[in-house]
């Protein structure tokens, strides 16, 4: 089997170990829901169990057809998609990926949509129960069914509705998915913290849309979708900050990471580890580059190990010229 | 599973060989001595860590040589990253995934091949077509694969040299527009049916717009041919990881959507597939 | 005076007229507040008469010395900035840039901002006095002191409040400038038009950050800052898109727009006009190349007039395959 | 208010000068006929319509030819903007706008000219030292302009034959490191004793790290010197419509914050401004 590595010698000496929700993971580079798909297919490029963790594709409760095509347009700096969570549904999830997933040694988190909440504890049960999976992610920007269909996320008594019901029967962490469609990303953080989640998650893709000027017709063929991708790298470096500073559990960086750069930024903006997405698409080797920026990062720094980078931001001086 | 290469990949080559046609030829040996006709890589356009444009491109594997570790890729500049692609000089570095998706079958039991290319399908189709040659080494005399090389306009016929160049199993036709591609299929027919060939011993191999394998898929299923067709679709991973790509295909068993229809991927079910699994849209 | 002109030829056929809050705008490219100064030193490039309207950078009552450095950091597809609404106040505003601006013939359209509600209103009230002025913008993504500093148009409420002070004093068109940091764009531009604006714009710059990883520091001297260029045109045109679905009065679209295809999939999305932003900085004679490029797409889809275009866009058919 | 032209400009020479560091020549008429020792040009990196790097860099004008409508270009290679600057090829278009802020001041009534370059600088007191060239030629035998251009090592000290070649007005000076910088002053103040000259009808205008500017402006106060820095700073319009190339000056008149200082505008009040109006960052 071919496993290439990066480029860049990993020394021994620097310690990227981060633990999360009870969990210790090798380094804290994860690779997020929707890109990675089951682990399966970039196994074929690369030794996954170098990864600080892997989150599958979202899991509901039955299969799903998901979105009619186009489902992705490039867009300046990143692409916009909706998949529609098209997946292979619960039962096939577990009788079909997790063989697979158990032969790893990274630990695998399943990534739990529904559409009303007890789709969501109905999953998270028989996932604890399978065996295999080392955390739930639970994706909140899905429509709440019972809600009109607005997102669960944007409602902190939904989303801590959710969390508190499946924390109540799972044996396994909880880490909360935050949208960053919403006024204020904190209220639903501190909701999420507040109903029991063992770790926070943020950004999912915020919402967009692109226009086919020729055919006046949407270039999606959901007419909407997500943005995802270096443009929305700013957006989750400010709201992944304004969360670490207002929870006390961990918090897991998702936005645009493409370089080991771009990964430390979140770190020192408080994040405990991060999640890689669509640079899994254009640069499918950029895990690993970044596991091996970071280590160089560490020694040309002086610093032993990745947890004193954690939130390490300094601001300035309290502003004058107002 | 086979292994997937990311690869930085350098250009040894790069030719024009057509209206806004090219020829790149890339140093890239683990692809060159695994990849398998009818699959393709995933090429990027931009430069190293500059975003514009961001996404890879799907180029079919026009040709390999495993001894040299080279691939060749022939495609035609359409926007923001097959432009650039054409800037890049020899000696410099793109990074190259692959060899990505299914290829096409080879049927050993089949008599005769008829392999239809329109436009850039000819990309997709050479590597086919000289690995049948190959195959055709140990058969009769007669032409055993009939390639026939079409496009809108006689200047957008490219590649007929390299086809003609695999010699005498070989035979090459050239069409310009639908009605032109329906009489030399006829004639292919004759030429079959005079040398008491029966069409359902013959396999087509389809690779150019939609409405063309669509139509050739259904002249196929007419003559009871076996008949493979390459897709196309808006890819980003290239793997079947994103599930940008999909298109419309009969279920199958192991079914569980109780539909009679699922979603596939071009980019790990296909791009190659077996015409009658395709749901073509209405 | 050297005043370029654009490079495509401009034929008389088609009408880029667009009527908004009472004005007649030539065509419907306009440049956004605080990219365009107040107009003079773009009119040292080309002739801005030839724009639709312009819109000056924000006026407060006081001068303000605005953020300390840096201002600006470029990011993938976009730029952060944090200028802290650094502008000459009302007075001077009044006595050194209207001058200027009375005589260009191009409607001008000033930016209000404000801490608390009674600052629009005398802002507003001084600037219907002083003439010159065709139009006030209300820039309501400041900071709102009365109600613990989140900004004002975050919250519809006070979004209305907002709107209807000033249109109770107003003499000039009033339009209300909404901030993409929200979780329903919808509900605030209802709250702006029910109180009564004449028109909507949108989006307002979404807030990002950077942080420069050698030193730990923030790259803003603000910290955040507004997120703008082409990195936030698709969520601004999903947010103009619903908007534009939900009122009546006509919507500006602002948002990324750099080509004339941007500006369009604005107006198909239901825009009456568009304004131009960061653009101006990276290509000066976007605004122009743009009123360009709409002349030859209508010539070429044989419309003679913009506002055939607008809305027109056509939605896949219900969506199949779920 | 003087013209500012967008320029689709065709490179004419790209050539290295030092270690990173390009002479870029680029035709562009109206700029080369307006421009103003001083003044820079906002430089399109990217090409039309790609947006990485997305924002223009400011660049000094290093010398121009209004007879030919060339401007020339000095610029170290430092990041995205700057790496794709250096991969133009003579006839290629890069967009340039221009020419932009406000230049030196050349005071008629100066006995002498002292420019001190560090680094870069030299690009953009190069143009100044041609236009003192041309202002001595009336005046005494002595060397009009003393040219001290510096960098941190011998092979970083670039362009010193294009300042010799002005010829007998301007006598070039050359220095590695703070101290020999200090040496060579201290040498031009004995020179300029010899010959008579009071200092303060000396005029300093300098160019390079803000460091160094601090160090020169209070020499210069200290010697009573006109003193002209030219500064940097982060931009995106270069016009001076988007207010992000602050720096902070002395209030001046009609200030009414009511306070002892005030931003202004690197890119329209500058870049170049008279020392004593700059308050230095502590
Ligand atoms: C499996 C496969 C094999 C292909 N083989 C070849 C080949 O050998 N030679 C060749 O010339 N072309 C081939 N194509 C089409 C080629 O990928 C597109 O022409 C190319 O991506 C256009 O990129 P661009 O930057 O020029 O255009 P842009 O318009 O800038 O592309 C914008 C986006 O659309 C996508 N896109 C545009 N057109 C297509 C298309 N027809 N199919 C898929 N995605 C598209 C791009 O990947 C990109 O994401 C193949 C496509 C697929 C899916
Ligand atoms: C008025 C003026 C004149 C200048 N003249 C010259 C010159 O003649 N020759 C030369 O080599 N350099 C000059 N500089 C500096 C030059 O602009 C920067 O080196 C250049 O922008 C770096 O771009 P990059 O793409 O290589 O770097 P990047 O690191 O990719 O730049 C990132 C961002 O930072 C900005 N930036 C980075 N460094 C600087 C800097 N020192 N000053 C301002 N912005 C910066 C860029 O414009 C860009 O927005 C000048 C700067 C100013 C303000
Ligand atoms: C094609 C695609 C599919 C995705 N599917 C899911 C999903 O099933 N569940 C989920 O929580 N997030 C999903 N996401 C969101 C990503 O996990 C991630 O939050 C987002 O892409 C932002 O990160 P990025 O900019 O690095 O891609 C998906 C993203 C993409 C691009
Ligand atoms: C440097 C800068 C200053 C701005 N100042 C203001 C302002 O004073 N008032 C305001 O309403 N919007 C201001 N904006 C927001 C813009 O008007 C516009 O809404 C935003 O930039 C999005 O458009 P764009 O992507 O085309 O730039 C500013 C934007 C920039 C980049
Ligand atoms: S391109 Fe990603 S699944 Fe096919
Ligand atoms: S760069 Fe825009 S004001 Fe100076």
């Amino acid at each position: 089997m071919n496993k290439q590595t990066a480029a860049s010698a990993t020394g021994t000496s620097v310690d990227l170990r981060v633990e999360m929700a009870g969990l210790v993971l090798k380094n804290p580079v994860m690779v997020s829901s929707g890109t990675f798909g089951y682990g399966e297919e970039y196994s074929r490029i690369y030794d996954i169990n170098r990864l600080g963790a892997i989150v599958a594709k979202a899991t509901t409760i039955r299969p799903k057809h998901g979105n009619p095509p186009p489902r992705v347009v490039e867009v300046v700096g990143g692409m916009l998609s909706c998949c529609g969570q098209q997946n292979v549904g619960l039962e096939r999830f577990i009788s079909e990926k997790l063989p697979f997933i158990r032969t790893l040694s990274v630990p695998f988190f399943a990534n739990v949509a529904g559409e009303i909440v007890d789709d969501y504890v109905f999953i998270a049960e028989k996932l604890c129960a399978a065996g295999g999976i080392a955390a739930l992610e639970l994706n909140v920007s899905c429509p709440n069914l019972q809600q009109g269909g607005m997102a669960f996320g944007v409602d902190p008594a939904a989303v801590k509705e959710i969390v508190a019901a499946v924390k109540k029967i799972s044996s396994l962490p909880v880490v909360c998915k935050l949208t960053p469609n919403v006024t204020d990303v904190v209220a639903i953080a501190r909701a999420a913290e507040e109903a029991g989640a063992d770790a926070l998650s943020l950004i999912n893709a915020p919402l967009g849309m692109a226009i086919d000027v020729e055919t006046r017709r949407p270039k999606l063929g959901n007419v909407v979708g997500g943005l995802t991708g270096p443009a929305i790298k700013p957006l989750a470096l400010r709201m992944v900050w304004q969360v670490a500073q207002s929870v006390s559990v961990p918090v897991i960086g998702i936005g645009g990471i493409t370089t080991a750069e771009d990964a430390l930024e979140f770190i020192i903006a408080g994040a405990t580890a991060v999640q890689i997405g669509t640079a899994n698409f254009f640069r499918p080797l950029a895990p690993l580059e970044i596991i091996a920026g970071m280590e160089d990062y560490l020694k040309k720094h002086g610093l032993d190990n990745i947890k004193e980078l954690r939130g390490s931001l300094e601001l300035p001086p309290a502003r004058g010229g107002h | 599973m086979q292994d997937i290469f990311e690869v930085k990949a350098q250009v040894t080559t790069q030719e024009k060989v057509g209206p806004d046609c090219h020829l790149l030829q890339l140093a890239a040996p683990q692809i060159a001595a695994s990849a398998r006709p009818g699959q393709f890589v995933n090429v990027a356009c931009s430069r190293q860590y500059q975003y514009d444009p961001l996404l890879r491109r799907p180029l079919s594997i026009y040709r390999v040589s495993p001894d040299t570790g080279i691939i060749e890729l022939i495609y035609k500049v359409r926007g923001r990253g097959t432009e650039l692609l054409a800037q890049k000089r020899a000696g410099e570095i793109v990074a190259v995934l692959g060899p990505l998706g299914k290829g096409f079958d080879i049927h050993e039991g089949t008599s005769r091949a008829i392999l239809v290319a329109g436009g850039l399908g000819v990309a997709s189709l050479m590597f086919l077509a000289q690995e049948l040659a190959k195959v055709a080494l140990g058969k009769g005399e007669e032409p055993y694969v009939h390639a026939l090389i079409g496009g809108h306009s006689a200047e957008e016929i490219i590649c007929v040299d390299d086809y003609s160049a695999l010699g005498s199993p070989v035979k090459v036709h050239t069409w310009i527009t639908r009605a032109r591609l329906e009489q030399e299929l006829e004639k292919v027919l004759e030429e079959l049916s005079e040398q008491g060939v029966k069409t359902n011993t013959c396999s087509l191999y389809t690779c150019g717009p939609e409405g063309m394998l669509r139509r050739l898929a259904a002249w196929a299923q007419e003559h009871q041919m076996l008949c493979q067709v390459s897709l196309e679709s808006h890819m980003s991973c290239g793997v079947g990881a994103c599930q940008s790509c999909i298109c419309k295909t009969s279920a199958g068993t192991g079914n569980t959507l109780e539909d009679t229809w699922k979603y596939s991927l071009v980019c790990r079910d296909g791009p190659v597939f077996n015409a009658e699994e395709v749901i073509w849209d209405e």
